[in-house]
């Protein structure tokens, strides 16, 4: 719960005799609650007293979250950035007041390994963009015989760095594949709703047999799709949508046949973080950026399939709806 | 209605109807007046509360590395919120400040490289550019400030992303110094923004034009009949308020070392909340500058005192809500008490 | 009397006409609107070759647009009042997610509750957020600003600490076919739309706290000796707000069959913008329904067009920007004559 | 008296959407001439005036100024060319203080070039001590009363180097006290050659300082004369375009039934230990020098201010009014002295304005009941012969003496029976004027009581049953019709300590 962690009034109050302080991006969506409470679960387990501060998605608001968060010499600083450029000065900020510093998920500026910056656990969304176009390409031949076909991106919010990374895998892979077009993109802001918009604004625009598939940067954006083609009737495209995260309504909407695959992109940090630390301590640290290693669910085998009621099943154990 | 009665007689002439009053009707005016004069310094008031509460809460909330963190912060929202109190004192608002800064960042991040230091004035050029655009929409197109600037806001987030549609790294050494350079623990992003703060203050009070933004503010017509030109001032607010946005722009890439598009969100509810804290009336004509900026330092220092005292994040927001009605609804009912007690307006 | 009163600052919009002075200001704003819709929907018709006229994609736009439908008709009765609602986005999350869960057979934060009731659970939470902001607007001097800055705070800190950020995700299932179920062409969402219309325009125009709102918008001390009640007014006004920011968090659920708390961040400053782009003066004390339905068609079929022609999103904002100041400034323009 | 002619206008017209305000009017001003603007409300006085200040643009005319024709005239070449104006409608700006109000726009430079705030408080003060009185030059006039604000607007005026001083009803908020050093202000300036325009409803003030008098008609030029050369009888026809007879018709209906009381009522600050009754059917007059407190005891009466002690007791039974509803729901309706900042919604319509108060009698539960509202609010426009193109119409656009009757017809069509009037018919015209005493005179003679607080000596006189005077917050004595004159008023009216503008 977080609710504990406000009644710690300073540091060294905690159960154990070290401090792990963790500047998050933002808390306003599950994906990041549950990034958070991972790592808190983590850090309490190993004993320490377990600090955050919430960025409210504003990197200024970031830049002064570190600024607190150090002012508290904490034995760890774990950042998870807003964005990539304006958090140049956070390595600098760790090797001023000499706290060790690991940044999960997506980078900053600054070369791991180098004084204080110790370890950049991350996943590659590039590689995530190359993964789906890839299953793009598979299904356009599956779809049309060859590898061609006209595809529909529903982007996340613009200028957001996944955003932009997963468009550059997804660009590698169609630039190969000159046979798929991707004829139009939208700012789906990774939510439901503006998805839902998107898409139906595209199904007027684009007729039957106009478009082949859509690619969504994310399951919920995916799902506002699904429902904007199965209100407009347009059940043509039903099973060549393309999603990310493998949430449970996303891994449902695969097994019933609405959505083509879907892609983990898991943000339980905690362990390998609590496990780099350790090895920071220990000095036996080698790999300085370490990838988490996600899962493609694709409906395309029994196994395949059973891999996804699999996962529904352990997401419903566990209460939650994402990741 | 201490005032309403000087009105006529002289303070020191001691023979208007208040020497009629009796005992209690003294005491009851004293402890008015007490009370009004308080809700006068509300902002300092709260202001000393928060450090107070900081300093209580955490032995380093007056470190060097907090404050130095705290008050380069308060420098980049600050410079915003000089350009924001200069509209709202104007009688207006300026939704577009964070798309603006958010603009003159990307544009100082791109052009260093090339144009080395020019590209600072490109970068408050682009900001002022905007600014104007603001001023014609209200003045030449005569479109509600909070519309025009609302546009100006989409237009300004869009040049932004078209000239990057991510942020640009800044690596010159020179440019850099800018937030390196610090006197103690007073950074030199902290002296920029006192250095503005002096010298709008100094236009604003030593400067026929400055007398003329309240009055603008406060009665648009009457300064128009008083032979003002109302378009200028406006032109002029939004101009400036333009130009600061560009200079915090500046100032925030100095400090991320980094230009961004997406930056601002949000910025331009901070720095009307910030100034509003500061005593500023959202109706345009009053305020003091000074202590608008005081109502800056507040602001950001509720996060930062809550940040310390380690208060839970979804909290944070909730407390801060109350902060900011209370913050200006005490004072208001205060002088509403014992000032205008019923009073028709 | 003081000073103040009989110098009463003019209002916003007639500020912001420099060299004026009063002249003009006999025909009321938002006539002028309807021209400005027509050119835009022309444009539309040729821009997009003929699909904007679609009806399906007609209803597509309605069906869109009639969340922020809901939502700007609660923020202009604020506006009228001479106030604005800043809460209402996060009002209207609060509300889908208490219908959301509370109507889903495996509620995760509260009790069950059958579908009915639980929207009326969902209407009751959005009239309490509203009286507190209209006790607080009523009883204090504090501008409205602040107040409904202040609750949003609140509301989200709330919403999020009830929530723990997880999304509503399986409402009851009837809410979600009725989201989806049409009447003729028209989706039900845009019919309840029409309905709220209807009851928006008739509480405006036909009812005591109607009339009375006005007068309290267009000058609060004339109303108040009167007989206004005007606290009690401003408690009316922002609680029917929320009431109707409720309502749309009820549509919103119904359309897109899931509620996040992160969701509807973009309402606060949409719905604003369609109120002001109808024509409705900030300076209160005017406006018409009818206005607040104009600057949401107005916004809705820009955003339409330029998904339409494939605009880019980066350009999307600026493009949107503009057309904000042009429909605006078109209307000051045909409403006012041209300049002297 | 010179005969150089300083303004001229010619063929001055201009329209509104909907009204045509001015019809090819003629107007000049000579220097050292006081030359009076006299018309009926909406004669387009204001609107003359405000081409000359550059405030509007005529649609069509010449105005010359100095023998010099200007096309584009605007605020700021005007005041160079010594154009002053007091305006109609108070224009300070409120949060300003004294001193930046009077040099607003004309702002006195350092060497530095820097504001030279010193040298606006001295000019100030002495312009302020050549009108004789004492203000404080650092306090926001939001905080001054409605008379001293409109001292600062006259201060405004006169710290320009000006040649022309247009005045539009300068006396409307001013005592007869302040008025008499106002006509020797303006004796003053006119003796030193300055040209003055003076707008006023007022005869008796156009014919004791006006060396000519033009008169308006529905936005066209009547008449201008030598003052010498005419009289009251002559300009009320020429304004009015027929016979008014006597102004105050007061027939006495008063009967023996106290319908209000108010025992030792005190406010501190502004009123104490005010007693008084009013009987069924009465007029009873409230006299007093600006500041006397006459205001803020209707205010409180009504329930819009608290008092601090005392008792109001309304047909016998005490009414402890915290809110202006339950006065009015007792039966009390106050027509404020500012009238359109209280008065009324000013960009409501006439119909709305009428019917205010009343919306709860005309609705059923919350449904006002439409056909209703529209009934009472033709009979009234009817009753009052308020001039109206429609119901519709925003009271913005009517004219004052017409804004008045619709504040009147609420509290009627509310059913009130004791009206409180502040200031009744401050800038209202003689015509309006006579219509509404002829009203007070009908609905005492109806049985509704009246107690109006009233700087107009005439209009105290001819127009109340019996006449309280008040000064520093105190009722210094009560006269009968017929003991009261304005000597004895005025006796009484002067404060003891005495140390206003002398
Ligand atoms: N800005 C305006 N818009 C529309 N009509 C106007 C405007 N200003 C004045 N009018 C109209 O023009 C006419 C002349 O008005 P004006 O104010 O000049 O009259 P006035 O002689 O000064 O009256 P009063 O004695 O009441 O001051 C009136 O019918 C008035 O309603
Ligand atoms: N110039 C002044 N000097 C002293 N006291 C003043 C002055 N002006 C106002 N006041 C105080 O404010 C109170 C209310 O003033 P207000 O204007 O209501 O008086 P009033 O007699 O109604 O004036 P008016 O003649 O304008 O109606 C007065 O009772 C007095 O105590
Ligand atoms: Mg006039
Ligand atoms: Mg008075």
């Amino acid at each position: 719960g977080r609710g504990e962690d406000a009644q710690a009034t300073g540091e060294g109050s905690g159960d154990g005799n070290c401090t792990v302080a963790f500047s998050q991006e933002s808390l306003a969506f599950e994906w990041m609650v549950e990034n958070s409470r991972d790592m808190q679960a983590a850090v309490e387990g190993a004993g320490c007293e377990f600090i955050q501060a919430d960025a409210e998605g504003d990197p200024a608001k970031q830049l002064q979250d570190v600024r607190d968060l150090l002012s508290r010499q904490p034995d760890l600083l774990v950042v998870r950035p807003v964005t990539f450029e304006p958090l140049a000065p956070v390595p600098g900020l760790a090797e001023e007041a000499g706290v060790p510093l690991i940044v999960v998920d997506r980078a900053l500026p600054g070369t791991p390994g180098e004084g204080q910056y110790k370890a950049f656990l991350t996943i590659d969304f590039v590689e995530t963009g190359r993964l789906v176009a890839e299953s793009v390409v598979r299904g356009m031949t599956e779809l049309n015989g060859s590898a061609t076909g006209r595809i529909v991106h529903i982007t996340g919010t613009s200028g957001a760095s996944p955003v932009l990374d997963e468009q550059e895998g997804i660009d590698e892979v169609l630039a190969e594949n000159a046979g798929i077009e991707e004829v139009a993109q939208c700012d789906g802001n990774y939510s439901r709703e503006p998805g839902r918009q998107c898409m139906e604004d595209l199904l007027q625009r684009f007729g039957a047999g106009e478009i082949d598939g859509v690619i969504a940067d994310n399951d919920e954006m995916a799902l506002g799709a699904i429902a904007a083609i199965k209100a407009a009737g347009r059940d043509e495209l039903l099973g060549w949508i393309w999603g990310k995260d493998a949430q449970r309504s996303g891994l449902e909407a695969i097994l019933a046949g609405e959505m083509r695959m879907t892609i983990s992109t898991p943000p339980q940090f905690g362990e390998l973080t609590m496990e780099t630390w350790q090895q920071v301590q220990d000095d036996t640290l080698t790999e300085t950026t370490q990838l988490l290693p996600k899962t493609v669910y694709e409906a395309d085998s029994d196994q395949g399939r059973q891999a996804i009621e699999e996962r529904i099943a352990e997401l419903t154990e566990l209460g939650i709806d994402c990741c | 209605m201490t005032n309403k009665i000087l009105a006529r007689v002289e303070p020191d002439a001691g023979t208007g109807p208040q020497t009629t009053g009796t005992g209690p009707r003294v005491g009851h005016r004293r402890s008015a007046r007490f009370l009004s004069g308080l809700s006068g310094r509300a902002v300092e008031i709260l202001f000393l509360a928060m450090v107070l509460t900081g300093f209580i809460v955490s032995p380093n909330f007056l470190t060097s590395f907090n404050l130095q963190g705290l008050l380069s912060q308060a420098a980049v929202l600050g410079v915003l919120a000089i350009g924001q109190y200069v509209v709202i004192v104007a009688g207006g608002f300026d939704l577009s400040v964070g798309a603006v800064a958010a603009v003159s960042s990307i544009v100082v991040a791109s052009t260093l490289d090339g144009m080395g230091l020019l590209g600072v004035l490109v970068a408050l050029g682009s900001g002022a550019a905007l600014g104007l655009l603001s001023g014609f929409a209200v003045t030449v197109g005569r479109i509600p400030p909070i519309v025009a600037t609302l546009g100006v806001m989409g237009i300004a987030q869009g040049v932004a992303f078209t000239i990057s549609n991510r942020g640009i790294v800044i690596t010159d050494p020179t440019f850099m110094k800018l937030n390196s350079t610090s006197f103690g623990f007073v950074p030199l992003l902290f002296v920029i923004w006192a250095v503005l703060v002096a010298v709008v203050f100094a236009f604003l009070k030593l400067t026929g034009t400055g007398l003329h933004f309240f009055a603008v503010g406060g009665n648009a017509d009457s300064a128009r009949l008083a032979g003002v030109s109302v378009a200028r001032v406006q032109m002029t607010a939004f101009a400036l308020s333009g130009l600061l946005a560009g200079a915090a722009g500046v100032l925030f890439a100095a400090r991320a070392s980094s230009g961004l598009p997406g930056l601002g969100v949000g910025w331009e509810l901070d720095t009307i909340a910030a100034v509003v804290i500061g005593g500023v009336s959202l109706y345009g004509g009053s305020g003091n500058l000074i202590k608008a900026m005081i109502g800056v330092l507040t602001y950001l220092m509720i996060t930062n005192v809550m940040n310390l005292g380690d208060v839970d994040s979804y909290l944070q927001s909730v407390l801060k809500g109350l902060l900011i009605l209370a913050a200006v609804a005490v004072p208001a009912v205060l002088r509403r008490r014992n000032h205008l007690v019923g009073r028709t307006s | 009397m003081t000073v103040s009163k009989s110098v009463a600052r003019p209002a916003a919009d007639e500020a912001s006409q420099p060299g004026r002075g009063n002249a003009n200001r006999r025909r009321l704003p938002g006539g002028a609107m309807v021209w400005v819709l027509v050119a835009l929907i022309l444009a539309a018709i040729v821009l997009s070759k003929g699909v904007f006229v679609r009806p399906s994609n007609l209803t597509t736009v309605l069906y869109q647009i009639s969340v922020v439908g809901v939502l700007a008709m609660a923020q202009a009765f604020a506006v009228i009042s001479k106030g604005l609602d800043l809460s209402l986005g996060a009002t209207a999350i609060l509300a889908a997610l208490v219908i959301g869960d509370s109507s889903s057979a495996d509620p995760q934060f509260l009790p069950h509750l059958p579908l009915p009731l639980a929207i009326v659970a969902g209407l009751v939470v959005g009239l309490v957020v509203g009286v507190v902001n209209g006790v607080i607007a009523g009883r204090t001097p504090v501008p409205p600003f602040i107040i409904t800055l202040s609750t949003y705070l609140v509301i989200v800190g709330v919403t999020f600490m009830i929530t723990q950020g997880a999304p509503v995700t399986q409402p009851d299932q009837l809410l979600k076919d009725l989201g989806d179920a049409r009447v003729w062409i028209l989706p039900v969402p845009v019919l309840l739309w029409f309905a709220l219309i209807v009851v928006g325009h008739l509480v405006l125009s036909r009812t005591k706290q109607g009339a009375m709102l006005y007068s309290v918008g267009g000058n609060e001390t004339a109303a108040r000796l009167s007989g206004v009640p005007v606290a009690r007014i401003k408690m009316f006004v922002y609680g029917a707000a929320g009431v109707f920011a409720a309502a749309a968090g009820l549509l919103f659920l119904a359309r897109t069959g899931s509620v996040s708390p992160s969701a509807g961040s973009e309402f606060m400053l949409m719905s604003l913008a369609a109120v002001v782009v109808g024509g409705i003066p900030l300076s209160g004390g005017q406006g018409k329904i009818k206005d607040v339905v104009l600057g949401v068609l107005i916004l809705g079929i820009a955003g339409n067009l330029m998904n339409l022609m494939l605009i880019s999103p980066y350009l999307q904002m600026a493009v949107q920007g503009a057309i904000i100041l042009l429909a605006v400034g078109a209307n000051q323009r045909l409403a006012h004559g041209r300049g002297q | 008296m010179t005969d150089d002619v300083l303004v001229r206008m010619t063929g001055i017209t201009k329209s509104y959407p909907g009204v045509a305000a001015l019809r090819g009017v003629d107007f000049d001003l000579r220097a050292g001439e006081v030359h009076c603007l006299i018309g009926e409300n909406g004669a387009g006085k204001s609107t003359l005036i405000r081409m000359l200040t550059g405030a509007e643009h005529p649609d069509q005319g010449v105005i010359t100024i100095d023998g010099q024709e200007y096309a584009g005239l605007r605020p700021a070449l005007a005041h160079r060319l010594g154009v002053s104006a007091i305006y109609q409608e108070t224009d300070l700006v409120p949060q300003l203080t004294v001193a930046e109000n009077v040099f607003l726009g004309h702002e006195p430079r350092t060497r530095s070039g820097a504001l030279d705030r010193a040298g606006m408080r001295r000019e100030t003060r002495r312009v302020l001590d050549e009108l004789g009185v004492t203000l404080p030059l650092d306090a926001p006039v939001s905080e001054l009363t409605a008379a001293n604000a409109q001292l600062v607007q006259i201060a405004k005026a006169l710290s320009r180097k000006t040649r022309v001083l247009i005045m539009d009803e300068p006396g409307a908020v001013l005592s007869s006290h302040e008025l008499e050093a106002l006509f020797e202000i303006v004796g003053g300036l006119r003796s030193r050659g300055m040209g003055i325009v003076y707008i006023s409803h007022r005869l008796e003030e156009l014919i004791r300082i006006g060396d000519r008098v033009t008169v308006m008609r529905d936005g066209q030029w009547v008449q201008t004369r030598m003052v010498n050369d005419t009289s009251v009888p002559d300009i009320i026809r020429a304004m009015v375009g027929r016979e008014l007879s006597d102004q105050y018709t007061k027939t006495a209906v008063v009967g023996d039934d106290v319908v209000l009381s108010v025992r030792a009522l005190t406010r501190r600050g502004h009123f104490e230990d005010v007693s008084f009754d009013l009987r069924r059917g009465e007029v009873l007059g409230l006299a007093g020098l600006v500041g006397a407190g006459r205001s803020e005891l209707l205010n409180c009466i009504f329930g819009a201010v608290p008092a601090d002690s005392g008792a109001v007791i309304l047909n016998g039974s005490p009414l402890r009014a915290k809110t202006p509803r339950q006065a009015i729901d007792a039966g009390i309706g106050l027509v404020p002295e500012d009238r359109r900042g209280a008065g009324l919604i000013l960009s409501r319509s006439v119909q709305e304005n009428l019917t205010l108060p009343s919306l709860g009698r005309l609705s059923r539960g919350m449904v006002v009941r439409a056909r209703e509202v529209a009934a009472v609010c033709r009979r009234y426009v009817e009753d009052l012969r308020i001039r109206t193109p429609s119901a519709a119409q925003p009271v913005r656009f009517l004219s004052g003496g017409n804004q008045q009757k619709v504040v009147l017809g609420k509290w009627l069509a509310c059913g009130t029976s004791v009206l409180l009037l502040d200031e009744p018919t401050a800038g209202v015209d003689v015509g309006a004027k006579s219509e509404i005493y002829a009203l007070m005179d009908r609905l005492a003679a109806e049985g509704i009581s009246i107690l109006m607080a009233s700087s107009e000596l005439p209009e105290v006189l001819g127009m109340s049953d019996r006449v309280l005077v008040m000064a520093e917050g105190r009722v210094t004595c009560e006269l009968s019709r017929e003991e009261a004159t304005q000597e004895v008023i005025m006796s009484h009216a002067v404060p003891r300590s005495a140390a206003i503008a002398s």
